[in-house]
């Protein structure tokens, strides 16, 4: 019967992934979550309020301040607690009634470090591997696959148990990719890593979002992580939605604002710029910013710091484009709902 | 004691600490000043040790530890003055935000009115006014972390010591937390901050202790410790398209020691001997090859690439 | 040279039929079980008995064995209900020992590592869960109390022949149906046990204490009270009461008549007690406390 | 906030009279722990472990109420009580009671990882067992002593009005008085000894049945070792002695002024080492 959903699927699956390429046919591409009037209470205490939306993006991070909803959300989603109104599709299935079918299609990696105690690493995969029904060798050959993939070498011969954090938490990645899912979970995927591990973290979801083969949902406090490894992002603002934007978009939207940090007698130079009819200002001894105007180019700027001997340390455009989002979405109201429906569209 | 020297300082004489076998921390010695010094390093290089070892909450193999001239021995004295947010998300059963800060200020010894009011002003600190009132079991993990927070500072101390403060906070809360970590420095307190998010450490501290493996392999002010590094050259990430081109053209210096292109193809790493240099010649490459400079940054005058060479890992590149 | 890339790959494979997931849990858990000693061997020291009794049955038809015993097996232990009671009984106390031992760490170790939302975000549902750990013990207690009772059952009515079969088929039944009476609430028990008591050592004294504990109340009521009706507190009475009524041996351990409990009585405390486990076990088996 | 002014105005009281601050400190310490025994998950098993005479009790005198003839043979009741009580109450309800209450005081807090806040505050660890031995002091004396009460309302009142001459004009009151009294004494005892177990051993419940089991052949033992242990002090205590049977002891009773002083001896004994071992400790919570 399983078999059958999925055959049932699978083209489908593949209409989504050639959409990845281009945005256009995104459009008639079935999104990968649908949230259709979703609502969710704890005790009459409502965490989500009426959310709706069509996420379709490759990686998409989920953003917002504490107890917005946003692990509410991804456990609703994945069907631990049951929706008060409304409902959501995630790959057209609605959630309600389809939770098993679907979660054959979604991979996990829950916030707080779980594991089974006593288990090798590569038994414990594996397991998870049948349990999402994969056959036992399958399940197998997948378990030493995905473990390979996210860098878990010999270590994978020994007990969970003896894990560092970061270990643990590629463990974590390892069982939710086994089952090669479409869609895959990430709650707080580097919380507490030290730097190299974080890093090894973001590579590892860059990649699995390049391979076009899965969708990501990440959800994180820490901008850098979303900004590094996200394409668009959902803001979540006391249960409902924020913002939904595509970052490049709104990236490539203040793409004149620079910043350079130069080296070297700076005052002909700069007053070069200004006659060049940039907007500029003196942010500190070394640091300035200017507007780049339509005809004026990086390489003209070039020209005028080796015309004045002086050295460019640093030149880059306003790069904070989600710490701003995220902010403005923070003051402003909920009315910004209406707002991220526009970007929506505008953005597609 | 001799300590009066040391009555403004947390110091660490030639502390070890093993559990057993396994190393907490080697050889520590330490004298930190007031301000924010933070803790960097791999998890499992010491940095909790560190901290449990200056609050007492576990005794040094050998060497003394003492903060600002006082030993735990005398806790009346003793833990007046230090606050420290340890890393365990517990709390005891059953009280609510309020209560918690509370209960815990009367253990120091507070007359009621007094304790009431410290703790409404440190809850006001962490902005949980409105879950004051709220079981603590219900909340949320950043606010079970505020509320710790809050309850490590609601005496005042004159060092505190926070194990991973930011941890599960939200953005807003994390920059709200910051700016109140640099008032507090501002006052003149010791805070002790261990962190992995290094773009924070590197713009919260004004000084830098980074462990490894329990043993402290550098300290001071990040930039200071960047320049010790004479033998490592500087790098430079430059972001633009034909990085193959640029890359040829470099190594005309004979100062560049290294050019790498970026996995995207579309940066190139360059490091020299000679930065000054090199960036008058890149200014020179740019304009006659008219190559498309995206971004041009220096990629390691930050404690991330501190962190690199002294600890190192899979960061950059 | 042909370098191959290892991205990542969704499965595209054949799927396990859904009604069958629930075994892998079990299936899973045994290879942990028969890799130590200590199990294997008790597990191996619960087929003495069935052995011996195999024996028993093979001796009374073997004509010459019984000559060679001079004296007359049939009398001292003939082949009847009580036999296969005595079976029962026994085979129930090793399962018992193995319930003690294999019980208290099933559920216990996933829920201090948290690992239900690993489970559970998986096609696999919360019973699934359930069912599944409680089989790690149904299956195994099965092997050692049912499976073999009924075997030594058709061994006999084999060597007996079909009259006997026919006229004793009621034990059959009995010991069918008196093993899994005590499988289900050894394996009730013991998971729900396990699903709130997190150190193992306590558990496995729980699992024993209820035994003891619930004996000793039912006796002092009875005691106190000059009454019968405290054996209903009495879970080892209940369950003999119940084994008893199967077996047709009413009252067998020779109790003063006014101890007795009507079987009816022992059958409802049963399935309120289960039914009370089952209640405890939703209460604990989620994903996530939902804290209000 | 100028925060070494606020250092010194509060160091001061700490240095000047530790004594009103010890106070405070204890009855903050009261505060917390108190409630803490009394609500929460751990405390249901207390209650029911209290409730359990009551109701064994409640229904005895209904039963002994009906049956008239046994109205007249006050003294054949008192000994059943009596049994009941050394043998239920005294031996396993206090005994289990104390033992959970007081072990978790300390090692509850380890598990719960919630014990450093307590270290962390300008606290003597001294100060600290004594406010938390007096916090499990009240909770077990408050419970227990009710449950003995309830059973003995219930035990002259099924006796119905023989029963009341018997308690106000009879022996009775005395001997109720002596059965609080017993509870109490067990409570401080069992208190001290199960604290110090909770303080000494990572996990309490084997040494906890060791005892159980020590307590129980107690009447076995050479007058010597019956010293040192605490249903021996009591036991003498009883005001109703319990006749042969299984929880008899053959032994000279030792009189109640020598029997409590030595109780209360043993309890202080206890409580020192439980602060030599609580001085010594450190966090560690098993993690990290």
């Amino acid at each position: 019967m399983e078999n059958a959903i999925n055959s049932s699927v699978e083209p489908l699956a593949s209409v989504a992934i050639l959409s990845e390429g281009s945005d256009e046919p995104a459009k008639l591409a079935e999104p990968v979550i649908h949230l259709d009037g979703l609502s969710v209470q704890f005790g009459g205490r409502p965490i989500l309020k009426e959310l709706r939306g069509e996420l379709r993006g490759r990686a998409i991070g989920l953003l917002g301040p504490n107890g917005a909803g946003k692990t509410t959300l991804i456990h609703t989603l994945l069907g631990f607690h049951p929706p008060s109104s409304g409902t959501a599709h995630i790959f057209g299935r609605d959630i309600r009634k389809e939770a098993k079918p679907i979660r054959t299609q979604i991979g996990y990696l829950p916030e707080r470090d779980s594991f089974i105690a006593n288990m090798t690493c590569v038994h414990f995969v594996r397991l998870m591997a049948e349990l999402s029904g994969l056959p036992s060798e399958a399940a197998l050959e997948r378990a030493h696959e995905a473990l390979f993939y996210v860098g878990l070498g010999e270590a994978r011969y020994r007990q969970l148990g003896t894990y560092s954090l970061g270990m643990k938490q590629l463990a974590k990645l390892a069982q939710a990719i086994v089952h090669g899912p479409r869609l895959i979970f990430l709650d707080e995927p580097t919380n507490g890593l030290d730097p190299p591990a974080r890093q090894r973290m973001i590579e590892l979801v860059r990649q699995i979002r390049d391979s076009g083969k899965a969708h990501i949902l990440l959800s994180s406090h820490l901008l850098r992580d979303v900004e590094e490894c996200c394409e668009e992002i959902l803001i979540i603002k006391d249960g409902s939605i924020a913002v939904y934007c595509n970052l490049e978009e709104e990236r490539r939207a203040n793409r004149k604002f620079l910043e350079l940090e130069t080296r070297g007698d700076r005052e002909a130079f700069v007053e070069a710029i200004g006659s060049l009819g940039c907007e500029y200002a003196l942010t500190s001894e070394r640091r300035l910013k200017l507007v780049l105007q339509n005809d004026v180019d990086i390489r003209d700027l070039y020209q005028l710091a080796g015309a004045h001997k002086v050295q460019i340390r640093r030149l880059n455009f306003k790069r904070d484009s989600l710490e701003d989002i995220f902010l403005k979405a923070m003051e402003s109201g909920n009315g910004d709902g209406n707002r991220a429906a526009g970007m929506r569209e505008g953005g597609k | 004691m001799t300590d009066k020297p040391d009555d403004h300082m947390i110091v660490f004489e030639d502390v070890s600490k093993f559990y057993g076998e396994i190393l907490g921390v080697n050889r520590v010695t330490l004298a930190i000043e007031p301000g924010i010094t933070s803790l960097v390093g791999p998890n499992g290089s010491g940095k909790t040790t560190l901290m449990n070892l200056m609050t007492g909450l576990i005794r040094p193999t050998r060497g003394r530890v003492s903060v600002l001239g006082l030993r735990p021995d005398h806790p009346e004295v003793f833990f007046s003055k230090v606050g420290y947010c340890s890393q365990f998300d517990s709390f005891p059963s059953a009280l609510t935000g309020f209560q918690f800060i509370y209960s815990y200020l009367r253990v120091h010894g507070r007359p009621k009115k007094e304790a009431q009011e410290l703790a409404w002003k440190a809850l006001h600190r962490v902005d949980l006014l409105e879950a004051a009132h709220r079981k603590i079991a219900a909340y949320s993990k950043g606010m079970r972390q505020r509320v710790r927070f809050a309850q490590a500072i609601a005496h005042e101390p004159a060092v505190m010591i926070l194990d991973e403060p930011l941890n599960g906070l939200d953005p807003m809360a994390r920059a709200e937390t910051i700016r109140l970590f640099r008032q507090l420095a501002e006052e003149g307190l010791h805070l002790i901050i261990s962190s992995h998010i290094l773009h924070e450490v590197n713009d919260m501290s004004d000084t830098v202790i980074l462990l490894n493996n329990g043993y402290v392999v550098a300290e001071g002010a990040i930039q200071g410790v960047r320049d010790e590094m004479e033998e490592h050259p500087m790098q430079i990430l430059i972001r633009c398209d034909r990085p193959g081109l640029l890359a040829a053209r470099v190594f005309e210096q004979d100062s560049v020691v290294e050019a790498k292109i970026h996995k995207d193809k579309h940066g190139l790493f360059v490091k020299t001997r000679d930065a000054d240099a090199f960036y008058l010649l890149l200014n020179t490459i740019v304009v006659q090859d008219g190559l498309n400079v995206e971004s041009v940054a220096p990629a390691d005058d930050d404690l991330n690439a501190v962190y690199q060479y002294l600890i190192g890992g899979g960061e950059g590149a | 040279m042909a370098v191959h890339e290892h991205a990542y790959k969704p499965y595209a494979g054949p799927l396990t039929p859904v009604w069958s997931r629930f075994l892998i849990i079990p299936r899973h858990a045994y290879r942990d079980v028969f890799a130590s000693k200590l199990y294997t061997a008790l597990f191996a020291l619960c087929f003495v008995c069935p052995l011996v009794m195999a024996i028993l049955i093979y001796l009374h038809h073997n004509l010459t064995a019984m000559a060679a015993l001079s004296i007359s097996l049939k009398d001292i232990v003939p082949i009847n209900g009580f036999f296969f009671q005595f079976f029962v009984g026994t085979q129930t106390f090793f399962a018992f020992v193995l319930t003690v031992l294999m019980g208290p760490p099933l559920i216990s170790r996933d829920l201090a590592n948290n690992a239900l939302p690993l489970y559970l975000c998986r096609p696999f549902s919360r019973a699934e869960y359930v069912i599944g750990k409680m089989s790690v013990l149904l299956i195994l207690i099965s092997a050692i109390t049912w499976i073999p009772g009924e075997l030594l059952f058709l061994f006999q009515s084999y060597l007996e022949g079909a009259g006997w079969a026919a006229s004793n088929l009621w034990i059959a039944g009995a010991v069918f149906v008196g093993s899994w009476t005590w499988i289900l609430l050894l394996a009730m028990l013991s998971v729900t046990i396990s699903a709130w008591v997190k150190w193992r050592l306590a558990a496995s004294a729980a699992l024993f204490g209820l035994f003891i504990i619930s004996n000793a109340i039912g006796f002092m009521v009875n005691g106190v009270l000059q009454t019968r009706w405290g054996g209903l507190f009495n879970l080892t009475f209940i369950m003999k009461t119940i084994e008893d009524s199967l077996f047709r041996a009413p009252n067998s351990a020779g109790l003063p008549s006014w101890m007795v409990l009507p079987t009816s009585a022992a059958w409802i405390m049963l399935a309120l007690f289960l039914a009370f486990c089952l209640f405890l076990l939703t209460r604990r088996v989620r994903a996530y406390e939902v804290v209000r | 906030m100028s925060v070494s002014t606020e250092v010194i105005a509060e160091t001061a009281p700490s240095t000047g009279r530790p004594w009103s601050l010890w106070g405070r400190q204890i009855a903050a310490i009261l505060r917390l722990e108190v409630r803490k025994n009394f609500i929460g998950k751990r405390a249901i098993l207390i209650y029911l472990l209290a409730a359990a005479p009551i109701l064994l009790m409640a229904a005895l005198s209904a039963e002994i109420h009906w049956q008239q003839s046994r109205h007249d043979n006050i003294g054949e009741i008192n000994i059943v009580f009596a049994n009941l009580y050394e043998g239920l109450i005294l031996r396993t309800i206090i005994f289990f009671g104390c033992a959970w209450i007081f072990m978790n005081l300390f090692r509850g807090e380890v598990v719960d990882r919630s014990l450093h806040y307590y270290f962390l505050s300008p606290v003597r660890r001294e100060v600290l067992v004594v406010g938390k031995y007096v916090s499990g002091l009240i909770a077990s004396v408050v419970l227990f002593t009710i449950s003995t009460a309830g059973s003995l309302v219930f035990l002259y009142v099924g006796l119905g009005s023989s029963g009341g001459n018997y308690f106000f004009d009879g022996a009775g009151k005395r001997q109720a008085a002596g059965y609080l009294a017993i509870t109490v004494l067990a409570c401080i005892g069992y208190g001290a000894v199960f604290m110090a177990i909770g303080l000494f051993f990572r996990n309490p419940i084997i040494p906890a049945l060791l005892i159980y089991g020590w307590e129980w052949i107690n009447f076995l033992l050479p007058p010597v070792l019956k010293k040192i242990s605490i249903i021996h002090y009591l036991h003498s205590l009883a005001p109703v002695p319990v006749p042969e049977g299984p929880f008899a002891m053959v032994a000279e009773p030792t009189p109640a002024y020598l029997s409590i002083p030595g109780l209360l001896l043993m309890t202080a004994a206890v409580l020192v080492l439980a602060s030599f071992q609580i001085r010594r400790m450190e966090i560690k919570y098993g993690g990290e």
